[in-house]
């Protein structure tokens, strides 16, 4: 059993008010993570107590340039509300080039995405080395943040999928 | 059919008190595929790992999701845990909610929510997981080691014993490195060349070394066990194997401006010159910029008076190409430029010096052989003020934000040293704090403040200038709350070191990753100190991070240990979770093999079979060996006929449908 | 152009005969003499229904590919005929190794844009059974069961023609063509700065209702000379993104972008999309947006301008531009 | 009603802009002073107080007003703390504070007659710095 | 090339000799300086402190000007350079007193941070170029040895001031050189002179200034230049008399052979103390 059951029994009310709160939209945000840097990074900010909201879900990958533009087309369609793609820092990719191509990829796609009129800012690559734990935490609060401006993703969401 | 057990780990509290793990356990169960569930307090201890593996056997599960830490931190103790209950290893997930979750979110509710769904998102991919065998390579058994500074030499010589074969590129004339430059060595005083020379000789005249000196690595390929290094020799303009060392040359060249790179620019060199007596190899090279002959083609005089007959004008760079099972970064350091504190008049006036220029003026092999002179009038001086950490511990952007970490130790030495050998001089060190973490250290320092009246302010330097024929320093001393002003015939400025500027060239090559200082990256700062996060480099001395000689020395045997362990195996085991290419789906378009950056894939063009319909066509094949799995291809394949396994397509998209759901 | 015609027909018999290649891959008229389709002409005897006119829009590129003619290196070899603009997708399916170019013979055919049936249409004419052209080829005479008309061509050509990459063949083995040094035609990327320049909540009205239309037909898929897959991701299993039918707004999206960002970089802008698609989508209008963020981003980049090219998307610069910048450029 | 002297000291901080929890006690901020002996408390001593929130002495202190605003502590701070912000901060707070002025109009006249070649500039400087 | 130009309050007083040399040399060498309309005074201290908005209006409004003329803004005291420089600073680089500037003077279109301010010496290094200034030169001031005297203002804080190296400028060297002098390098060139403080205290000052004549006179300077009229107020009061203290633009105006300089005091420099209080807009 664990031991905190008590703890979860005295803030009963409390959690429950929030159970009624969270019925409010909260936003859905997955991020991609390459092994070698950002997901140490996110480790980092981890080991280092720095908190980003709940809603960011990691998803590993060996490296950005593993990341398949279908991948991020995909989680809109599930209705995520963001998709955030975090590599090592052009130059130090574990795979020497592997972020180079990433970036082009999600530029070209970034750009159709506005495009066909998603707003901006509902995508975005940021470069997070395996040190930058402070780093990774302050991006993932920056662009959860620009999420919850945005709102929710009504426009590419796909609404069969949402129950 | 699928049979999908969870674990959930507590981490004692580190888990368990932001996450409800037994209600994660509880939807865990009612999960399609999952058919046992539990959590523990330790999954990592013994008893944890038992019961996956009592698990594994009783329920006859074909996948384990283990909600725990990151995977970066436990996934091979589980895999090897599932492989002893003979599951297939690949055929585990981690859920991070340590890391990921726990660690990040204070609310319990939150985090209980988000670890669900990270579980979900390991169970839908687990759920697509194929049991993979991990490959084998080879071991090349020799290795490389980049710098030949007391680093790399210790490392090298260290390889060689154990009976392995060792090139040392070096980009200087001669191996020695910075220690070469030091006059004596703290805390002992001994001579630095004294303790260093021997070793320089000793790893000239190993069977198992190779010294490639004025060399610089062009290119690197291949990965652990199988590196292939192109490097290029710059064309010295004299037979290495030729010159007796005489040194005739250097004493008939005309051309004598050069600055001495070795005595820090404080006096000057021929352009043919032999960089320092202990040089080794112990031959002369030609500066090409400033050779007379090189550049308008008249003049030829060492070419007369070589009786060796060594110098060859027309020489050219060349290129060795070798292969290596484990590489070395011990590239080293250099000092800041001082004139980015001008407040100190580094710029301008000549007797405020650096602290690695004091070494070559108190050097006996040095511009003023050893006698302590002001480099402006050559006078005896009377007074020196030593300035510390100018551009250490700086995060204005002028200069570094760490500890230099050797400043502190060497200014004792020099304070101690001037006023050991002239008792007639004041010397003043401004300090900010005194660090002396090391054995018989703080004692070092002590003797200069008690037995040699070193007098030590604590305060820092504001300004320094010249007036009257000598330096006025403004300082302040913040024990006794007054603005200081000393008259000096000499400022010292114990300048920051970052590191050699060839750091960042060479760790991109080896995609060895790389702080924000220039430092190399460790695989872990505590555990793994001197090995790269990528696979097969090792890192020795300043290159890691700032250090003295003693844990320089020690750096380089430990890198040089790991390097045995590594030169000792024959086979690799290879990281399975590589690319493959669907033949059927293929249509040999190239362009997968123009991404790949290690030229893993390759075209075959032979008979399909696709359905039944037989057809010749040109389709990618993957050399499981070369492949890192990085994916790059899977992403350009227009066909999708390139996929990662244990990264593959539908288990992303798994994930992802978990979580967004 | 009906004398580059003519020269076409006959050059094609005379190779026949004398047994340069043993087919001709080349266009036929259907039902009526303005649906002209690629064809495979086996015998000397067959090419009687060769036709080179107006209104054979079509890039046999693609036809090349899926008919596995030129693969194949014990049929002998193939005669195609290739208008200047097929001739950047033959050049790309060479670079993508999809040819071989040893089982090919290039006659290079000279056009002077082609024309839309369904636009003469639009003009109000009716009945048509036929079309002259004058000596200059600025002018149509169409003929009609109820009498004749003459119309300028320039208001009849297919989309893709309107702006004209250039007349200039990239490739071939031989030349009939009298207008190769003619450039450009009018802007391609007007009409992408125009979708542009609108608000977001425009742009995407503008899609939902063109996306709208989509039956998922795949013409489009068939006719690209791009997707030339030997099986399409949408209809693979494991690619995880195989669909289903056009359910809801978002997979005709999701199929068209994902559709246009396989091509992107390896898309020769031949128009082929647009031209095939019986809902009247502006497919182009997706390429075009992709080949001009690359000319932008990149520098000036043509797929197909030659063989071996190593397109923008198998390449990188240390300095590209970050992908951030491309969402950030401003507010929404 | 005054604020409690820790409160006024976050108020130092905030609209002085500087991160005073950054001084690593170095110094070099008094070693350059050109103002220091004219000042009682000197730049290192404003920044330590003011993280400490001990501001009420610094704050009756006169002295403050001979910093000469030269600005050579911003410049060679090592970690960009910028004493010369938390001293104007202090100035600026102890004139608001006690509606007073260091400097008044009256008193312009007097220096004028003294000095006739007295700049603008001059006159423009103090009043901003010593003036509420 | 046509830069708008804002003298400030003492060039058009005390300092109109540093305005007056200035703009001869500016037509001299073919630049237009085209003075802004209704200026104000720039505040002659930037307001550190951030939660004082007012006092940079006047400096906003200045720059507001020369971006609307679609001109970079050109200054020559130091003061206002100071001022101006870092007023735009902020105006590029904190929302907040972004925000307050233009809510409180709705300008047309809102300001930012658009416009580049230029020093005097700047616009000859880099618009003219120190070469072409030495061939404009008809009077070369050779043999005469020139300590340039930055003071603070221009120098610091460096990263926002972005003028010249911080501890080891040359710039003003260089203008020396160009006009045929020897300029003499000296530490005390970027201390300061005692600035405003000399109404509160003149020792201070004295002392200051005294430390710098003797750290020049030292290092074999025979005369100063400087572009500040502070600088240059405490340099004469405090100076023992010996070293002659002059404007760069002054000297700009001998070399140039435009005509002799006069002497100190005697010059377009006059005014009545009235004059200095309301046209620095005290009243306010």
């Amino acid at each position: 059993m664990p031991v905190n059951e008590n703890v979860n029994a005295d803030n009963g009310s409390a959690a429950e008010a929030q159970a009624t709160e969270t019925k409010q939209w909260k936003p859905r945000i997955v991020a991609f993570c390459c092994n070698w840097c950002s997901y140490a990074g996110a480790d980092l900010a981890g080991s280092s107590r720095l908190s980003y909201p709940a809603e960011i879900k990691i998803i590993r990958v060996p490296c950005s340039c593993r990341v398949n533009p279908t991948f991020i087309l995909k989680a809109f369609e599930r209705g995520a509300d963001g998709v955030i793609i975090c590599g090592c820092h052009p130059g130090d990719c574990h795979y020497s080039t592997g972020n180079y191509y990433a970036r082009r990829r999600m530029a070209l796609l970034f750009s159709m995405l506005d495009y066909i009129g998603v707003e901006r800012g509902r995508t975005r690559v940021e470069w997070v080395s395996a040190a930058e734990g402070a780093r990774f935490s302050q991006v993932m609060n920056d662009f959860a943040k620009k999420i919850s401006e945005l709102g929710e993703n009504v426009k590419v969401g796909d609404l069969r999928c949402r129950q | 059919m699928r049979r999908i057990g969870v674990f959930v780990c507590w981490c004692g509290s580190n888990i368990a008190a932001t996450v409800d793990v037994a209600a994660v356990v509880a939807d865990a169960k009612v999960q399609p595929g999952v058919v046992f569930a539990q959590d523990y307090q330790y999954m990592c201890s013994e008893a944890g790992q038992n019961i996956i593996k009592d698990a594994i056997k009783e329920h006859q599960l074909t996948g384990i999701v283990v909600c725990s830490c990151s995977p970066r931190m436990h996934e091979a103790t589980f895999r090897k845990a599932a492989a002893a209950a003979g599951l297939n290893p690949y055929m585990v997930e981690i859920a991070n909610v340590r890391e990921h979750c726990s660690w990040i979110h204070k609310d319990k509710e939150a985090g209980t929510e988000k670890a669900r769904v990270l579980m979900r998102a390991a169970v839908a991919k687990v759920m697509l997981n194929v049991p993979l065998k991990a490959g084998e390579s080879r071991v090349v058994k020799r290795a490389l080691v980049i710098g030949g500074g007391i680093a790399g030499i210790q490392t090298a010589l260290d390889i060689a014993d154990a009976g392995f074969q060792v090139d040392i590129v070096e980009k200087n004339a001669t191996i020695g490195g910075r220690m070469a430059q030091l006059d004596k060595t703290f805390p002992t005083l001994d001579c630095s060349s004294c303790i260093l020379t021997p070793k320089m000789v000793e790893a000239k005249a190993s069977e198992n070394i190779r010294l490639i000196t004025y060399a610089e690595v062009e290119e690197v390929g291949g990965f652990v066990g199988d590196f292939k290094v192109k490097i290029r020799k710059k064309a010295r303009f004299v037979k290495e194997d030729v010159c007796t060392g005489c040194g005739l040359c250097m004493a008939k060249c005309p051309s004598k401006k050069g600055l001495n790179e070795f005595n820090m620019g404080l006096n000057n060199r021929p352009a043919i010159y032999i960089p320092f007596a202990q040089a080794i190899p112990n031959v002369a090279v030609i500066d090409k910029t400033q050779c007379i002959k090189l550049n308008t083609g008249k003049c030829g005089l060492c070419e007369k008076v070589c009786t060796a007959k060594a110098i060859d004008y027309t020489m050219q760079d060349e290129f060795i190409e070798e292969e290596y099972g484990a590489i070395v970064m011990a590239t080293g350091f250099r000092p800041i430029d001082a004139s980015k504190f001008d407040e100190y008049s580094y710029s301008t006036c000549k007797d405020v010096v650096t602290s690695l220029e004091l070494e070559r003026i108190m050097n006996a092999a040095g511009p003023t052989g050893g006698v302590l002179l002001r480099p402006s009038d050559g006078k005896h001086p009377h007074s020196v003020v030593f300035v510390q950490c100018v551009g250490s511990r700086d995060v204005s952007g002028r200069g570094k934000p760490y500890c230099s970490k050797i400043c502190c130790m060497y200014t004792a030495k020099h304070a101690m040293l001037i006023r050991d050998k002239y008792p007639d001089v004041d010397v003043h060190v401004f300090y900010i704090d005194v660090r002396t973490p090391g054995k018989n250290f703080d004692e070092f320092y002590r003797r200069a403040a008690e037995q040699y009246d070193v007098d030590y302010i604590k305060g820092q330097v504001g300004k320094v200038w010249e007036e009257d024929g000598h330096l006025v320093v403004r300082g302040v001393d913040l024990i006794s709350n007054e603005q200081v002003i000393l008259n000096a015939d000499m400022v010292v400025l114990a300048t920051a070191i970052e590191p050699d500027p060839t750091a960042r060239k060479v760790a991109n090559m080896l995609t060895a990753s790389i702080d924000t200082n220039d430092f190399i990256t460790e695989a872990h700062p505590k555990l793994r100190p001197v090995e790269s996060p990528t696979a097969g480099i090792f890192l020795s001395g300043v290159c890691q991070g700032p250090k003295d000689i003693p844990e320089t020395v020690s750096q380089a045997g430990a890198a040089a240990s790991k390097v045995i362990g590594l030169l000792c195996k024959d086979k690799l085991t290879t990281n399975p979770c590589v690319a493959r290419s669907d033949e059927l789906l293929c249509n040999g378009c190239s362009c997968c093999e123009k991404v790949c950056p290690y030229g893993a894939i390759s075209y075959d063009t032979h008979l399909i079979n696709d359905h039944g319909v037989k057809e010749t066509r040109r389709v990618a094949l993957v050399n499981e060996a070369l492949c890192q799995g990085c994916g790059a291809c899977t992403v350009v394949c227009p066909s999708g006929a390139m996929d990662l396994k244990g990264f593959s397509n539908k288990q992303i998209m798994a994930e992802v449908e978990a979580i967004c759901l | 152009m009906q004398a580059v015609s003519k020269k076409v027909l006959d050059r094609a018999r005379e190779l026949m005969r004398d047994g340069t290649v043993s087919r001709v891959a080349g266009w036929k008229a259907g039902e009526f003499f303005y649906d002209c389709e690629p064809a495979l002409f086996e015998t000397e005897e067959s090419l009687k229904d060769l036709v080179y006119n107006r209104f054979c829009a079509a890039n046999l590129s693609k036809f090349l590919i899926t008919n596995d003619i030129a693969s194949v290196a014990d049929r002998g070899r193939t005669l195609v005929l290739l208008k200047p603009c097929d001739t950047y997708s033959f050049n790309q399916l060479l670079t993508e190794h999809r040819l071989s170019r040893d089982n090919v013979y290039i006659l290079g055919v000279g056009c002077e844009g082609m024309c839309d049936v369904d636009r003469i249409r639009a003009l109000g004419i009716k009945g048509i059974t036929g079309v002259d052209e004058s000596e200059d080829g600025k002018k149509l005479t169409v003929r009609t069961l109820y009498g004749d008309g003459e119309i300028d061509v320039d208001g009849v050509l297919v989309n893709k023609c309107e702006t004209c990459k250039g007349k200039a063949h990239k490739i071939f083995d031989e030349l009939i063509s009298d207008n190769e040094e003619e450039g450009p035609r009018g802007d391609r990327f007007e009409c992408v700065r125009e979708l542009e320049s609108m608000a977001p909540a425009e742009r995407f009205a503008f899609w939902q209702k063109e996306l709208s239309k989509c039956i998922r037909c795949n013409a489009c898929r068939n006719a690209c000379p791009a997707c030339s897959c030997r099986k399409c991701v949408f209809d693979n299993n494991a690619s995880g993104i195989a669909s289903k039918a056009n359910t809801d707004s978002f997979e005709e999206k999701l199929f068209h972008i994902i559709r246009a960002f396989h091509v992107a970089g390896r898309c020769t802008d031949c128009g082929e999309c647009s031209r095939v698609c019986p809902q009247g989508i502006p497919l182009h209008l997706f390429n075009r947006k992709y080949i001009k963020d690359i000319n932008e981003f990149y520098g000036e980049f043509a797929a197909g301008e030659e063989a071996g090219q190593r397109g923008p998307l198998i390449s990188f610069e240390a300095g590209d531009r970050e992908p951030n910048s491309v969402s950030d450029k401003g507010g929404d | 009603m005054r604020l409690p002297e820790a409160e006024i000291a976050a108020v130092v901080k905030q609209i002085s802009g500087s991160d005073v929890k950054k001084c690593m006690k170095c110094g070099k901020c008094s070693a350059t002073c050109p103002a220091y002996g004219e000042m009682r408390f000197h730049p290192h001593q404003f920044v330590t107080m003011v993280a400490r929130g001990r501001v009420d002495e610094l704050l009756k202190d006169e002295t403050v007003a001979r910093c000469l605003s030269c600005f050579a502590c911003v410049e060679r701070c090592p970690r960009g703390v910028e004493p010369a912000n938390v001293v104007a901060a202090i100035r600026v707070i102890a004139e608001r504070e006690q509606g007073g002025s260091n400097f008044v109009p009256d008193e312009v006249p007097g220096l004028i007659e003294a000095d006739g070649e007295i700049p603008q500039q001059a006159l423009v400087s103090a009043f901003r710095r010593y003036r509420k | 090339m046509t830069y708008s130009y804002y003298p400030g309050c003492t060039l058009k007083t005390k300092a109109k000799d540093l305005d007056f040399y200035g703009r001869e040399c500016a037509r001299a060498l073919g630049v237009e300086l085209e003075e802004i309309e209704e200026w104000q005074c720039c505040g002659a201290v930037y307001p550190v402190v951030r939660d004082e908005i007012a006092t940079k209006l006047s400096a906003v409004r200045a720059l507001m000007a020369a971006r609307d003329e679609g001109r970079e803004l050109l200054t020559l005291c130091s003061a206002c350079h100071h001022v101006l420089t870092r007023v735009n600073h902020d105006m590029l680089t904190d929302p907040d007193v972004r925000a307050k500037a233009n809510n409180y003077l709705k300008p047309q279109v809102p300001y930012a941070g658009e416009t580049k301010v230029v020093h005097y010496l700047q616009m000859l290094r880099d618009e003219v170029g120190f070469d072409v200034l030495a061939k404009a030169v008809k009077n070369p001031l050779k043999g005469r040895k020139i300590g340039a005297y930055y003071g603070c203002l221009l120098l610091r804080p460096s990263k926002v001031m972005a003028f010249d190296d911080p501890e080891d400028p040359r710039i003003i060297e260089d203008f020396i050189k160009a006009l045929g002098a020897t300029p003499v390098v000296y530490a005390m060139r970027n201390e300061c002179c005692g600035g405003y403080v000399t109404l509160k205290s003149e020792e201070q000052s004295r002392e200051n200034v005294q430390r710098i004549i003797k750290n020049a006179r030292n290092h074999g300077a025979e005369e100063l230049i400087t572009a500040c009229p502070l600088c240059m107020y405490n340099l004469r009061k405090f100076g023992d008399g010996g070293m002659r203290i002059e404007y760069i633009t002054e000297l700009l105006y001998e070399a140039l052979g435009l005509g002799s300089v006069q002497e100190p005091g005697t010059g377009a420099d006059a005014g009545t103390p009235a004059d200095a209080v309301c046209g620095a807009g005290l009243k306010s």
